[in-house]
């Protein structure tokens, strides 16, 4: 038996500056044979370990497709995000994961696919687009809403020309209000959303990003004409370990860690999930 | 081999005020007035700045010994700052030695910027006394 | 399950013998403190009467402070170092049937899909050999929960205080190994009465409740407001029940710890950014009794109570969750 | 006695002369009490007053912030209340003040874990024992007992206790709290139940820094109720609620007691007294001792 609760070192080969305020960070295990073992899926997570200072869960924001370590993008907030601020390159912190159900790809097969997100909510997505559009084929149209409060807040910036690029493939960018120099949307995402009113047919939503965004989204969304069932989001909570033990991010029966984080709208209502 | 408790070199955390005890102890240095190596010392605005807290932690996490040291009655910067001190510090010298924890352990001081002489004397003294209390044993094994 | 007649002075001179080769954990009463289990040298200072211990036996198997592992930084490198788990063979004695239902309902979390190795290790290490309860009191409502005063119900033996000896049922084959040479055999006249009191043992369980098969539709009720308001959000229903076994995970000088949290604190569901999804006393109290007698049911098919009153013995303002859940408004 | 109580809860919710009323009422044993929230006056009937209300009400008060709120209170609860009122916590004319005068309630501590007979073994907590008043200090309407009992306090050395721990030596005390501390499972009802204690985020519960170890081992233990003591010097006013509530029996009130004596002596100072005087550790004498200092 092992231990459950043991991470795997894993050393910070790269650190890129987003935003102000957010890194992404790349890692790659010490050990090659875990580092060789270690799969996942978009939208599922890991236990970040600063040793001396605690563990948080991240989502992988990288693509499985494209395998050169595991992302991480990090917004500094607490304690933890704080330590992690801090660390440079060639830092070992520790892995355990990864954890989640993660985005359910087979259900989105064959789809036109919205993207929303806001501010740090893309990680999960960028994720997924990557998956989507390296595997392009088994997907139809792609959109991609992306907010911010301000244009520094943008986060994936490198990677924007290649999305407008790709086949069938739309990005809109805005941010919150109106800025010098700023020549895409401006306005709150909801209210973007409500001006492209992109197409429901054979459609699903995928959306995340701060839980006022998610709260006023959601009904633009339905009065676009998604039904529930097709609008797929994924939840923060405060975790711990990851396993659906220490107890603190269920919603209803359900932990966030075990059997989400990514849940479609229709399973919150039934969960009596407020937003 | 038992080790001697008086070989043992002990580790003192100082609390010091910047305006006189740290200038006192900065005398003692430029002055080239010797005084053991042992203590470890935190620059605070005042002593009434210290919390009993920063003493707490000192003690478990295996600091022999905890110095707080200010301006002499009167003479605070603040003016009053080290008459706020001297009454929280009472109250807990008192309850560290109720609770069993070697009251030489904790000690505070008054040390103006002159006496960097008297910082020295203080020094050596202190350093004896927490040789005598022992080590600190929070870090044991049964305290997890 | 096989039975047999034993006299105090047998049974401890068994447990002196086994001393030798197992730690003994049992109750002990201290002064005006309560009952505790602790590490027993001597079976005399063993407590079998008729109180009830503080704290549950959790605590011997989720270690309220585990450590799981120390990150080692030696010449610039990082190594983990595991703790290494405790094998000393134990027998703990004087256990309470509901307080091993509720270590049966721990096993459907810490020894399932995700398998805790520290939790395993300690229940794999150990005999219990139970106690069955001879005064319930009237925060018992364990019958009320699926469960009995008497029966084994998770113990390698049990033993039954009647007329200054004991009657003991051996269950399992790690019950037989270690008691299997003690005592006499029972003539069927004793079985039969035995067989009698135990019934009557039963009935002395007096609070009868019933929990709601559906709680869900009343989660929106204002009844969870009105009962959750003397609560002080203490720790102390969540930490002293057999069941509760929420957990927090903390770094201190570069160990992993695991500690007891609770849902009842403030902090608990708190996140770093400040947003907390149970930020009432009404939200967190209404979790606990959900956990419970809804969420748990819906995973796992069972009430995550055994019904021992320790959270309403010990409520430092009497709420009574047995009385809370028979009255919800379903 | 109670009716007039009732009446008089009535009559303040009718004349919405408060928003609310905190007193006591009956807990599903049928024999002990438990806190009770009146905001309607058809809930009134629920309201009890006995020797077996124990609790010290005024905890629930920061619940309650900015609106008009009667209090059933004893006069060690009226104490605490002064506290609160010292370190404007609470603003006097927030607060309705419904004073009883009390000869002592029961030790609810004991007949748990006696776990005799609730009636016969009910003996009054060591609290009242020592209790210097059966009159709450202030209050706005002051319920009389008609059968004058009287404070039943015994006139003995209140710190009887403390000074025998007192004499005996470092390593005995060290290893009496030790093994009292190493029981303690943290889980904060001490600081939970404690009027006094109102910080909106508990040093025990910060984690930037984390000030001592947050798991039930004894070293966590001893900083845990070291610093509940020392937050509550001068504060404390000795309700008792604290030991009371303590699941695993530690003894706190000789912790509190200690520092109470403390500042007795050494700074003539007594907590909850009276509204105008300022807190302790907000205030200092010039000739405070200090002979203690080098």
């Amino acid at each position: 038996m092992k231990n459950i609760y043991l991470p795997h070192l894993a050393e910070i080969v790269d650190i890129k500056q987003e935003t102000p305020d957010i890194k992404t960070f790349k890692l790659k295990f010490k050990d090659q044979a875990v580092e060789d073992s270690f799969d996942h899926k978009p939208g599922q997570f890991v236990e970040f370990s600063i040793f001396g200072e605690g563990e948080a869960p991240f989502c992988i924001s990288n693509s499985p497709t494209r395998k050169s370590g595991i992302e991480c993008s990090v917004k500094r907030m607490g304690k933890i995000t704080q330590a992690l601020h801090e660390l440079d390159t060639g830092d070992t912190v520790g892995i355990r994961g990864p954890y989640g159900n993660g985005f359910p790809i087979e259900d989105l097969k064959n789809k036109n696919l919205l993207f929303v997100a806001g501010g740090i909510g893309l990680a999960p997505l960028r994720s997924l687009i990557n998956y989507c559009l390296d595997n392009r084929n088994n997907f139809k149209s792609v959109t991609i809403v992306n907010g911010a409060r301000t244009s520094k807040d943008l986060v994936y910036k490198d990677e924007y020309q290649a999305w407008e690029k790709a086949r069938d493939t739309k990005l809109y960018l805005t941010v919150d209000c109106q800025e010098e120099n700023w020549t895409c949307m401006v306005g709150v995402v909801p209210k973007i959303l409500e001006q492209l009113k992109p197409t429901c047919q054979d459609s699903v939503a995928i959306v995340c990003g701060p839980p006022i965004m998610i709260k006023y989204t959601m009904p633009v969304l339905l009065k676009i004409g998604f039904c529930p069932e097709a609008i797929i989001t994924t939840l923060e909570m405060k975790m711990k370990c990851g396993l659906g033990k220490c107890g603190r991010c269920n919603i209803g029966n359900l932990y966030v860690c075990k059997d989400g984080p990514v849940f479609s709208y229709a399973q919150l209502k039934t969960l009596r999930y407020e937003l | 081999m038992k080790e001697n408790k008086e070989d043992r070199e002990p580790k003192i955390v100082g609390f010091l005020c910047n305006w006189c005890s740290y200038a006192g102890a900065d005398l003692a240095g430029t002055s080239r007035i010797e005084y053991p190596p042992n203590i470890r010392i935190i620059r605070v605005p005042c002593s009434g700045r210290v919390n009993p807290l920063f003493v707490l932690k000192c003690l478990m996490d295996g600091a022999d010994g905890v110095l707080i040291s200010g301006c002499h009655i009167g003479d605070c910067h603040y003016s009053e700052g080290n008459f706020y001190a001297r009454r929280r510090f009472a109250i807990l010298k008192r309850l560290l030695e109720y609770l069993g924890i070697d009251s030489r352990r904790f000690q505070m001081s008054w040390v103006s910027a002159s006496e960097g002489d008297k910082w020295s004397k203080l020094i050596k003294e202190l350093v004896q006394e927490i040789k005598q209390a022992g080590p600190n044993k929070s870090n044991d094994k049964k305290h997890d | 399950m096989i039975q047999k007649i034993v006299t105090k002075e047998e049974l401890y001179k068994l447990l002196n013998y086994l001393l030798q080769d197992f730690e003994v954990i049992g109750p002990k009463e201290l002064t005006n403190r309560g009952i505790f289990y602790e590490t027993i040298k001597n079976p005399q200072d063993l407590y079998l009467g008729e109180g009830f211990t503080t704290e549950p036996v959790k605590k011997l198997f989720l270690n309220p402070s585990e450590w799981f592992f120390k990150c080692q930084y030696k010449d610039s490198k990082n190594s983990l170092e595991e703790i290494a788990l405790t094998k000393t063979k134990r027998i703990i004695i004087g256990v309470r049937p509901c307080e091993t239902k509720g270590l049966e309902l721990l096993d459907k979390v810490y020894n399932s899909e995700y398998k805790d190795e520290f939790y395993v290790n300690n229940r794999n290490r150990t005999v219990i050999i139970g106690l069955s309860c001879a005064k319930p009191d009237r925060n018992c409502f364990c019958t009320s929960m699926g469960g009995s005063n008497v029966e084994s119900q998770g113990t390698d033996a049990i033993l039954f205080d009647r007329d200054g000896k004991f009657i003991l049922e051996i269950i399992t084959d790690k019950g037989k190994e270690i008691l299997g040479s003690i005592g006499n055999e029972p003539s069927e006249e004793e079985k039969k009465h035995w067989q009698q009191d135990k019934e009557k043992r039963k009935d002395l369980v007096k609070t009868k409740i019933k929990a709601p098969e559906d709680l869900d539709k009343v989660f929106e009720d204002p009844y969870w407001e009105q009962v959750s308001k003397s609560c002080l959000s203490c720790g102390i229903c969540t930490f002293l029940c057999p069941t509760c076994h929420c957990f927090d995970l903390v770094d201190e000088q570069r160990r992993r710890l695991r500690c007891y949290d609770g849902c009842a604190f403030v902090d608990f569901t708190l996140q770093a950014s400040g947003e907390n999804p149970r930020p009432t006393k009404k939200e967190r109290y209404r979790q606990r009794v959900f956990h419970k007698f809804d969420y748990f049911k819906k995973n796992f098919g069972e009430n995550l109570c055994v019904g021992c009153g320790r959270c309403i013995r010990y409520c430092p303002v009497k709420i009574d969750i047995s009385e809370i859940v028979d009255k919800a408004p379903v | 006695m109670i009716d007039e109580l009732k009446i008089k809860a009535r009559e303040l919710l009718k004349n919405k002369q408060v928003d609310l009323i905190i007193g006591y009422q009956r807990a599903s044993d049928g024999v002990l009490a438990m806190p009770c929230f009146v905001d309607r006056e058809e809930d009134v009937d629920k309201l009890i007053w006995d020797v077996y209300c124990v609790y010290n009400l005024a905890n629930y008060l920061k619940d309650y912030a900015g609106q008009k709120i009667g209090i059933i209170a004893k006069p060690c609860d009226v104490r605490s209340i002064v506290v609160l009122l010292q370190e404007n916590q609470l603003r006097r004319e927030n607060v309705y003040i419904i004073g009883v005068e009390c000869s002592g309630v029961i030790d609810e501590k004991r007949l748990r874990l006696g776990a005799k007979d609730i009636q016969e073994s009910a003996t009054f907590g060591v609290k009242c024992k020592s209790c210097k008043s059966s009159t709450p200090s202030i209050c706005d309407y002051l319920f009389k007992d008609k059968e004058k009992k009287g404070k039943i306090s015994e006139d003995k050395d209140e710190y009887e206790s403390v000074r025998k721990l007192e004499v005996r030596s470092s390593l005995e005390r060290l290893k009496f709290w030790e093994e009292e501390f190493s029981r303690c499972i943290r889980c904060y009802a001490c600081r939970q139940v404690c009027p006094m204690c109102y910080c909106p985020k508990c040093v025990a519960d910060q984690a930037m820094p984390a000030w001592f170890s947050k798991g039930a081992n004894l070293k966590g233990n001893l900083s845990w109720n070291l610093i509940r003591a020392i937050h509550l010097g001068g504060r404390c006013i000795d309700c008792g609620e604290c030991e009371r509530v303590c699941p695993v029996g530690i003894p706190l009130r000789e912790l509190n007691k200690k520092i109470e004596k403390d500042i007795k002596e050494l700074f003539k100072y007594e907590a909850g007294a009276n509204v105008e005087q300022k807190p302790l550790l907000a205030s200092f004498d010039k000739d405070d001792p200090g002979d203690w200092i080098k």
